[in-house]
């Protein structure tokens, strides 16, 4: 059998590109110095970092979207969580230095009147923890959520909508002060991570790189499962997944398997986002937030893995762009987009552009979607 | 090649949520720099004003803010409404080292080096608003609804109310404290509680810290259910000219809110600010409001700072800018205080039909801002003051600067 | 009627008709054989307009209709047995026939009597949904529905495809009463070459996207039509 | 200090009152202590005047002379003493009487004094109610008169009930009288009489405070019942909205399978046409300002309905057999008409009045029932049968089901597919801008209006299944009941988070939501 | 899917296989008995009893809607009747496991309008049939990422798709589709096979083709084929049962069953 390459020329593409970012950004803001013409200044390699951190979510969203069918519209809410996870360590490392420098307990709780660090605080003050819980509380909350979901058959747009629900419902629940984390105004004001002044150049550069390596970790993560035999079953999952049951595989457990390793990604994207815009809170769990990660993916290319990772870059940079330069009308361009890119490239910009240049479709090329109403939509299934 | 200028940021939230309020702060920034061009600029110089739209979302605050200090160079930003947004930014001017001016009304517990308050700290609006509803005049109040929505302002402001109410000898059950999200649109449930909670026959009151949209549903609603404020008086603290304008106001004559400013006040300098704002928006219907009027203030504080300082490099411009004086659009003049917030006169107002107030009470002289609350356990011992002390929150019990 | 003239038909880049023509008169039935795959169905979605032909012409009555709409041409006259059936799932039976008002005038839109009286089960199920019936029941709705539009051209594409034999009978008992009504010209794709023989008037077999053998059923050589049908 | 001061302020008035037996001489100052005084004064000077002030005064029209300290009342531009009610000369000098929230609530306790003697029976009986909630003892010898001389039972019910409220906190009635004074609160039995009862909890009478004790209870079981029949209403209204927000998603969602992300902003576009049609009424046909709604909902319908139909001419129709990418397409629309309405209107809210059908509330055996909500129930019903009917009995809502659920094939039936998605698409829009109409009676006519719905209407529509509009019915009722029944025991935020998590965990059960289509149908 | 109310017992027609004679088929591979199924109140099958031995061929026919459909999903676990019982190899109660259990114990199918992965090439499609652990980790690292294209290439070359193996399914027209679900059926390799109408949409020749194919499989498998072509029936050389309203009404021989005079009542015609 012709085997799929776990790296394709667009993966060496982006894989190079990536490494290029990675050397030539901290290269051009360390190596010359501020007023130089070369001279990348320090907010930019921030918000690169930023930009790569949605990558690694719209790759995260791509796998389960464009490889398993399932339109999660919440995926924010691992995101979040991941961000919050590192937020908190954070905030435990402020340690007494916060404005009424209790050692333990952040400035907002002091004013709230805690008398003791509510016990899911507790072990956050070490990065080992914290960096566990990055990956566990994602994780278990999309496995969880998945299992119960994928086992009950819940598909299509009531799946989605009930990622959507999920997020929603989290956002209420963060910003209630009685949550315990900050409410509204969430996780702010940090200090340093792992001794590292967080507002230090060398810190935000390396991290940044840090960022740059976690999106190709997780490219080549996402890319081993979709080129292997299981991506094959994926695909067939979310074509016609009553039929694998016939034929012996438990989609459930695909499924699963995917959302959790999905959300896991996503929870590291937002904890690497978070020490780069120094804030997490609740909006961050907004629906809306969600479902623009999903159109990310969307003008990228679904079901291309690199599409996703550029259709968030593009799509962002818009965003910076447009807000400064055309602040009353940007919405209309940014609106525009996306009509546009739904009506003249319908694979996105990759996808579009591999069925322009790439000749033969890949096994990962979108069907034909079934000209049915959605309520028809999840199962094409014979008698 | 252009003329050299001076650039001022607006940072405020054009879409989104907020866009609601804070779309017209920019608008009266854009006046008042217009303005200042006309008068020949500062220091010789003309001002350029850079304006971004953070779209309501507070990362991207961040984002922006690091924008206007980093890539536009200004040389000072005025913007954020919310207090996420302000604490969002909080990192990034520090960093940079800039200058904000906040013009909204917020919970205090904060004095910060880089920012300056010029909306009402909480004991130059909430506590004010109290001790009226507890006079005669006001009513007389015995029974306490204190409703808002759930997050840090609400929050605070009513921790510093409960502790107020309860030190005047007011009972526990006697107060009653709700919150409801944002956005809540529904409010017949809470409504009608607080109409069963006033018909215990004592004289109850509502403090209303309900935020922006959430306001017009619950005044329609309060209305709906005949509450008027003859039987239940409801004292709001976010509620401006602003959000009366979209909401028919004949039902709600009486209702109050508490503010450093009303348009309705007549006061020579209040009817050319309002006349020339009508005139910039070329809408003769156009109201102003409180956080307009803290613009007001703060940039004229910020051009006599820049002046004084004969530079607007931020460091001198924040160590100008204690002491400066500028007359209020009210009467009185505000002055900025080593705590980085001003003093102000508080008025309350009642809801006309008009949808304007008619203010029926007014502090005496002016009230100095205070940064932390003497009513809360955490920060009763902390003293703001960056002339002397260079420190935001000394503490006087241990006689130490904490967080530094 | 109808006549189709040397049409070329693509699914993308790939060809799958090649200069086809056929024609079809009122009152004979004109059979389409030949193997999988080779392009029967897509001559059929070609004349009713499911599929744009890049070249050739199609004439129904003497008109060009190959750049006419699908609802058009059935407005023009054409009704269509799909294979597959393609009934609307969530409709009843008598919902799923009466989407055949559509190209009719106010004062025809009622079922005819007759459809009933060909297959009685429809009768039967009339307020069940049409996703529900069995393979061959859907297949009986979708040749009344398509009778329900009084179609100058009727085309059925392997009408007895999952049908039991006996409605098998029945269908093509149908058909020839449609036949001898005389008004109707019917174009019919089957693979059951016995009973399609019996029934057809004219025939073309094709292969490989062309027509390779036609003619009138007097004329026919089976052996000739068989090799053409074998592996 | 404010209140010391006002203390001092009453000292000083206290004699003056005393002295001065007229009271209007009270009004003319900026003082409210003594305007209050003043409203008292007149209310028991029995004077035939006393009624006109006061109502001119509550109105803003009643003005003083500083100089002389006469009052005259302002009938649109003509002005009349206020003692005597001669017409008086135009005068500049002359300052408003100003009132605010204390003298307003004087002058409706001196109003209902006077008004225990008015002619009018409903006057009375509301007077009378305002008496036992202001349980003024001054009133007492004003309701005994009253009493004396009314014929009208249930007035008479209403007084006997005022005076044993006045009775209970009158210092000095006796334990008897205390005691004779339960019952008729009792009777009464709504919140207001809780509130006298429970004003005995610390009388000194063992034998009271057990019957006032008793009578709570009674009371308490009562507004317990009445409370949970009032939360059931309020959730069937809060469902109705629901409804209304949803239904037109239950269409170009639920039929035409469009994950449609404007549909709020048709919604917004609805509220907003209310608004234009309002602004005309306004300027050019005051007089037709009651209709102003009914004269919306077509406008709102045909407005909403033709961007529908744009929106579906030039972006949907290419998207068919491509449902998930109208997400992204219709997310661009709405960002964009967010964005329009915003530059037109601005970013701020518009005021959108209420007819006066639509105002106040009314009490039907105890229970508070506003106006304005009893007719969006009515109005959401009417709209959901109405669209029934439309899909189901029309032949139109025969090809639209058909059209939809293989448009192929429809195609081939002779169905003019293209208009049949137009029009169906613009009947899903046009219905939100009805909605739109509705919405604006309760919710901020801003830009952002749509989107506090979108969600909810997703749920509501996903939760009853998809494709069902009974569905949409039976979730939109369930979630706005079960939400508000939640409300009251947990709070607005964890009852909303509560239904979450219930939508969740019940699709779980029926993954096709309440209504699920079942059957081969669905799966072929 | 609801089966809702229990309903009264029908009167069985054909051959009787009450609790009496369970002894004697319990031996069987595929062992039904009193299955009934009921959708909306719409009684599909109504006491269907049927027992196939191991490798034993059996062709099913019956008027469209008569159930044969139904009687392969409550086998496959698609339908779980109301009540009834479905036993394989004697052991394994059916209708206690769901459908990757069931597929797992060696039952595979064919449906009747064939549904492959679309977007998959053909040869995928076989490759996911392949015979194999179906876990996910499995597939993440085991075999199915190293199968040699030539396993593939024999079932193809069967099914006649050999030319076509690198095209997505959804390019295959309606018959090519159906040979590559026989040719997936293939690849899965069951104990017992689920045939719904092989040849529908085939012509004579691939027919007769699919006739042969099937008894060779049959000479180790158990087959169960739903036709309603008489002709292929005959060729199949089996055992037929012909079911009516969800219940057995005849089985025999070809020549006995379409003698039948009930059987050529409702389904033959004449
Ligand atoms: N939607 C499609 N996209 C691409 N190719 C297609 C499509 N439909 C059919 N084809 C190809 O076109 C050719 C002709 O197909 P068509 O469906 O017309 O065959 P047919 O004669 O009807 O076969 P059958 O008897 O199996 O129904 C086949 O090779 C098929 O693979
Ligand atoms: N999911 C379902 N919902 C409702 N009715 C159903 C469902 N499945 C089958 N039926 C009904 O049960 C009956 C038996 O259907 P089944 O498909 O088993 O018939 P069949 O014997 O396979 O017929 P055919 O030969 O036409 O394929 C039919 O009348 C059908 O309408
Ligand atoms: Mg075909
Ligand atoms: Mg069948």
């Amino acid at each position: 059998m012709a085997r799929t390459r776990l790296i394709d020329p667009k993966g060496w593409i982006f894989l190079a590109a990536l490494a290029a970012i990675c050397v030539i950004v901290p290269l051009l803001n360390l190596g010359f110095p501020p007023g130089s013409a070369l001279h990348l200044p320090t907010y930019l390699v921030s918000l690169f970092g930023k930009y790569l951190a949605f990558a690694l979510l719209a790759l995260a969203l791509d796998l389960v979207w464009g490889f398993c069918g399932i339109l999660s519209l919440g995926h924010g809410a691992f995101f979040a969580l991941g961000g919050y996870a590192m937020g908190m360590y954070l905030m435990r490392q402020i340690g007494s230095r916060g404005v009424y420098g209790n050692p333990i307990l952040p400035d907002f709780m002091v004013f709230l009147n805690y008398k003791d660090l509510p016990w899911y605080w507790l072990g956050f003050d070490h990065f080992a923890f914290a960096a566990l819980m990055v990956l566990a509380v994602p994780g278990l909350l999309g496995f969880v959520f998945g299992w119960l979901a994928f086992r009950s058959r819940v598909t299509g747009v009531y799946l989605s909508i009930i990622t959507q629900a999920l997020t929603y419902a989290l956002m209420l629940a963060f910003f209630r002060n009685d949550m315990g984390l900050g409410g509204n105004n969430g996780l702010t004001d940090f200090k340093d991570l792992l001794g590292f002044n967080v507002q230090a150049q060398g810190f935000r550069v390396s991290i940044f790189v840090a960022t740059g390596v976690a999106l190709a970790i997780g490219y080549l993560i996402a890319r081993f499962m979709t080129v292997s035999a299981y991506g094959k079953i994926l695909i067939a999952v979310r074509d016609a997944e009553s039929r694998t049951r016939f034929l012996g595989y438990r989609p459930e457990h695909f499924k699963t398997l995917a959302f959790t390793i999905s959300a896991m990604m996503a929870g590291v994207a937002g904890a690497l986002y978070v020490p780069q815009v120094g804030i997490i809170n609740p909006g961050e769990f907004a629906p809306t937030n969600s479902i623009e990660a999903v159109i990310w993916v969307a003008v990228g290319g679904r079901g291309t893995l690199v599409g996703a990772a550029l259709g968030a870059v593009v799509v962002n940079y818009a965003k910076t762009v447009l807000t400064g330069v055309m602040p009353d009308a940007w919405l209309f361009a940014l609106g525009a987009l996306f009509v546009v890119v739904t009506l003249f490239l319908p694979r996105g910009i990759v996808g579009t552009a591999m069925e322009k240049f790439g000749g033969r479709r890949a096994a990962a090329t979108l069907p034909p979607e079934p000209e049915i109403p959605p309520q028809l939509a999840e199962e094409g299934q014979g008698s | 090649r252009a003329e050299e200028t001076i650039k001022v940021g607006i940072l405020h939230s054009l879409s989104g949520t907020m866009a609601i309020s804070e779309t017209t702060l920019k608008d009266v920034m854009l006046m008042l720099i217009a303005e200042q061009n006309a008068k020949g600029g500062v220091l010789g110089k003309k001002l350029e004003p850079v304006v971004v739209d953070p779209a309501s979302n507070w990362p991207l605050f961040a984002e922006k803010a690091r924008e206007l200090i980093s890539k536009d160079k200004v040389a000072a930003v005025f913007g954020c409404w919310t207090s996420v947004s302000r604490k969002s930014v909080l990192p990034v001017f520090k960093e940079l080292d800039n200058v904000l001016f906040y013009p909204v009304q917020y919970e205090g517990e904060e004095s910060e080096r880089n920012v300056f308050y010029t909306g009402a700290a909480p004991n130059q609006q909430a506590i004010p608003a109290v001790d009226y509803l507890m006079s005669k005049d006001g009513g007389e109040a015995k029974r306490w609804v204190l409703e808002g929505t759930d997050y840090v302002y609400p929050r605070t402001t009513n921790k510093i109310l409960e502790a107020y109410l309860k030190s005047k000898g007011v009972a526990s059950e006697d107060i009653m404290i709700n919150y409801t999200p944002f956005g809540f649109s529904d409010w017949q449930t809470e409504v009608s509680k607080i109409k069963a909670f006033g018909s215990a026959g004592k004289k109850t009151a509502v403090v209303s810290t309900i935020n922006g949209d959430a306001n017009v549903p619950f005044y329609k609603e309060l209305g709906n259910q005949g509450i008027k404020a003859t039987d239940i008086p409801v004292m709001a603290f976010s509620v401006g000219e602003e959000e009366l304008a979209g909401i028919d106001a004949k039902p709600l004559v009486g209702h109050q809110a508490a503010w450093n400013y009303f348009e309705s006040i007549k006061t020579p300098e209040n009817e050319a600010f309002i006349k020339q704002w009508q005139a910039y928006r070329k809408n003769p219907k156009a109201v102003t409001n409180d956080p307009m009027e803290a613009h007001y203030i703060g940039f004229n504080m910020w051009v006599k700072a820049v002046e004084k300082a004969g530079s607007t490099d931020p460091e001198k411009v924040i160590a100008a800018l204690p002491g400066i004086e500028q007359k209020n659009l009210t009467g009185g003049t505000a002055k900025m205080l080593p705590n980085h917030h001003i003093t102000k006169p508080v008025f309350i107002g009642e809801i006309e039909a008009s949808g304007q107030f008619d203010v029926v009470n007014k502090t005496e002289g002016l009230i100095p801002g205070e940064a932390w609350s003497k009513q809360l356990e955490g920060s009763k011992d902390l003293e703001a003051d960056w002339v002397t002390l260079k420190c935001g929150n000394y503490n006087t019990k241990t006689k130490k600067c904490g967080g530094a | 009627m109808l006549s189709v003239d040397g049409i070329d038909l693509y699914y993308g880049a790939a060809q799958a008709l090649r200069g086809v023509s056929l024609a079809a008169d009122p009152g004979k039935v004109t059979t389409v054989l030949g193997r999988n795959g080779v392009g029967k169905t897509s001559l059929l979605r070609a004349i009713v307009g499911q599929q744009p032909v890049r070249k050739g012409v199609i004439r129904l009555d003497g008109r060009e209709i190959q750049g006419l709409a699908p609802y058009d041409r059935a407005r023009a006259g054409i009704a269509f047995v799909p294979q597959g059936r393609e009934i609307f799932p969530l409709l009843t039976v008598k919902e799923n026939l009466e989407t055949g008002f559509a190209p009719l005038k106010r004062r025809d839109r009622h079922v005819p009597g007759e459809i009933y009286d060909l297959f009685p089960v429809l009768k039967d199920m009339l307020h069940r949904r049409g996703g529900d019936l069995s393979g061959g029941q859907q297949q009986q709705l979708a040749i009344g529905r398509a009778l329900v539009t009084r179609p100058k051209l009727l085309v059925l594409d392997e009408p007895t495809e999952g049908i039991q034999p006996s409605i098998i009978k029945d269908i093509g008992r149908a058909i020839l009463y449609l036949r001898g009504k005389g008004e109707m010209a019917i174009v019919l794709v089957e693979q059951y070459f016995e009973w399609a023989r019996d029934l057809c008037d004219t025939y073309a077999v094709m292969d490989r996207g062309q027509v390779v053998l036609s003619g009138s059923r007097s004329e026919m050589v089976e052996a000739d039509v068989l090799k053409w049908m074998s592996v | 200090m404010t209140r010391f001061l006002a203390l001092l302020l009453l000292l000083i008035a206290a004699p003056a009152c005393a002295q001065a037996p007229s009271p209007y001489e009270k009004f003319a100052s900026d003082n409210y202590s003594d305007i209050d005084a003043g409203v008292a004064g007149l209310a028991a000077s029995g004077d035939p005047r006393a009624g006109d002030i006061l109502a001119a005064l509550s109105d803003g029209r009643l003005f003083y002379r500083p100089a002389d300290k006469t009052l005259f009342i302002k009938q649109g531009p003509a002005l009349s003493d206020a003692r005597t009610g001669a017409p008086a000369p135009a005068d500049d000098g002359l300052k408003l009487v100003r009132a605010n929230t204390r003298i307003r609530r004087a002058i409706e306790a001196a109003q209902g004094q006077l008004n225990l003697a008015s002619p009018n029976a409903g006057r009375r009986r509301e007077a009378a109610d305002a008496v036992f909630k202001a349980r003024d003892v001054a009133a007492l010898p004003a309701l005994d008169a009253a009493l004396a001389r009314e014929t009208d039972a249930s007035v008479k019910r209403t007084l006997t009930e005022a005076r044993a409220a006045v009775l209970l906190v009158k210092p000095g009635t006796s334990e008897g009288d205390r005691l004779s004074a339960i019952p008729p609160i009792q009777a009464r039995g709504d919140g207001d009489a809780m509130g006298a009862l429970r004003g005995l909890s610390a009388d000194p009478s063992e034998a009271v405070r057990a019957a006032a004790a008793k009578g709570i209870a009674a009371i308490e079981t009562k507004l317990a019942l009445l409370n949970a029949a009032q939360n059931v209403w309020y959730g069937v209204s809060l469902g109705s909205v629901l409804l209304l927000a949803a239904i037109g998603l239950a269409i170009t969602f639920g039929v035409m399978g469009v994950i449609n992300m404007a549909h709020g902003e048709m919604v917004m576009l609805g509220a907003y046409t209310t608004f234009l049609v309002q602004e005309l009424i306004r300027a050019k046909a005051p007089g037709l300002f009651g209709w102003s709604l009914a004269i919306s909902i077509p406008c709102a319908f045909v407005v909403a309905g033709a961007v529908g139909v744009l929106i579906e001419r030039f972006i949907i129709r290419f998207l068919y057999g491509r449902p998930l990418e109208t997400l992204l397409a219709t997310f661009g629309v709405s960002l964009a008409l967010q964005q329009t309405v915003r530059s037109i209107f601005g970013p701020t809210n518009r005021e959108v009045g209420a007819p006066a059908f639509m105002s106040g509330a009314f009490d039907l055996f105890g229970l508070s029932v506003t106006l304005g909500r009893m007719w969006i129930v009515a109005f959401s019903i009417a709209v959901f049968f109405g669209l029934m009917f439309v899909l189901r009995k029309t032949s139109f809502g025969l090809k639209t089901r058909a059209v939809t659920q293989n448009r192929r094939m429809a195609a081939a039936m002779g169905i003019r597919t293209p208009y049949v998605d137009a029009m169906t698409f613009g009947l899903g829009s046009g219905i939100a801008g009805i909605a739109g109409v509705a919405l604006s009676q309760i919710d901020n006519v801003s830009p952002n209006l749509g989107q506090s719905y979108i969600i909810d209407s997703f749920l509501v529509v996903v939760f009853g299944g998809v494709g069902s509009l009974w569905g949409t019915l039976v979730a939109a009722l369930t979630l706005g009941v079960a939400n508000k029944l939640a409300e009251p025991y947990f709070g607005a935020v964890l009852a909303k988070i509560g239904m979450l998590v219930f939508i969740i965990l019940f699709i779980q059960k029926r993954p096709r939501g309440l209504f699920a289509l079942k059957g081969r149908a669905v799966e072929s | 899917m609801s089966m809702a109310e229990t309903l009264p017992p029908v009167t069985q027609q054909g051959l009787e296989l009450g609790p009496a004679n369970r002894k004697k088929t319990t031996g069987a591979l595929l062992y039904l008995d009193d299955l009934k199924v009921t959708f909306d109140g719409y009684r599909a099958l109504r006491g269907l009893s049927l027992s196939l031995d191991r490798n034993e061929m059996r062709a099913i026919i019956g008027p469209n809607g008569a159930g044969k459909t139904t009687m392969m999903d409550c086998v496959t676990g698609k339908t779980r009747p109301d009540t009834g019982t479905a036993l394989f190899d004697g052991t394994h109660d059916l209708l206690k496991l769901d459908e990757p259990a069931i597929a797992d114990l060696g039952i595979g199918r064919k449906f009747q309008k064939p549904t492959v992965f679309e977007s998959h090439t053909v040869a995928d499609n076989i490759l996911l049939a392949l015979k194999g652990p179906r876990a996910g980790v499995a597939s993440l690292f085991g075999w199915r990422n190293r199968v040699e294209a030539e396993s593939i290439d024999e079932i193809l070359t069967v099914v006649g798709l050999l030319p076509h193996r690198m095209r997505p399914a959804a390019d295959l027209s309606h018959g090519q589709k159906q040979w590559l679900e026989i040719g997936m059926l293939l690849a899965q390799d069951p104990k017992l096979l689920l045939v719904d109408e092989p040849v529908a949409g085939m012509t004579d020749a691939e027919t007769e083709a699919t006739a042969i194919l099937l008894r060779t499989i049959a000479k180790d498998h158990a087959v169960v084929v739903v036709e309603h072509d008489m002709a292929f029936v005959r060729a199949l050389g089996c055992r037929v049962t012909c079911l009516h309203e969800g219940a057995v009404l005849a089985e025999g021989s070809i020549d006995s069953v379409s003698a039948d005079p009930r059987v050529v009542e409702v389904y033959l015609g004449r």
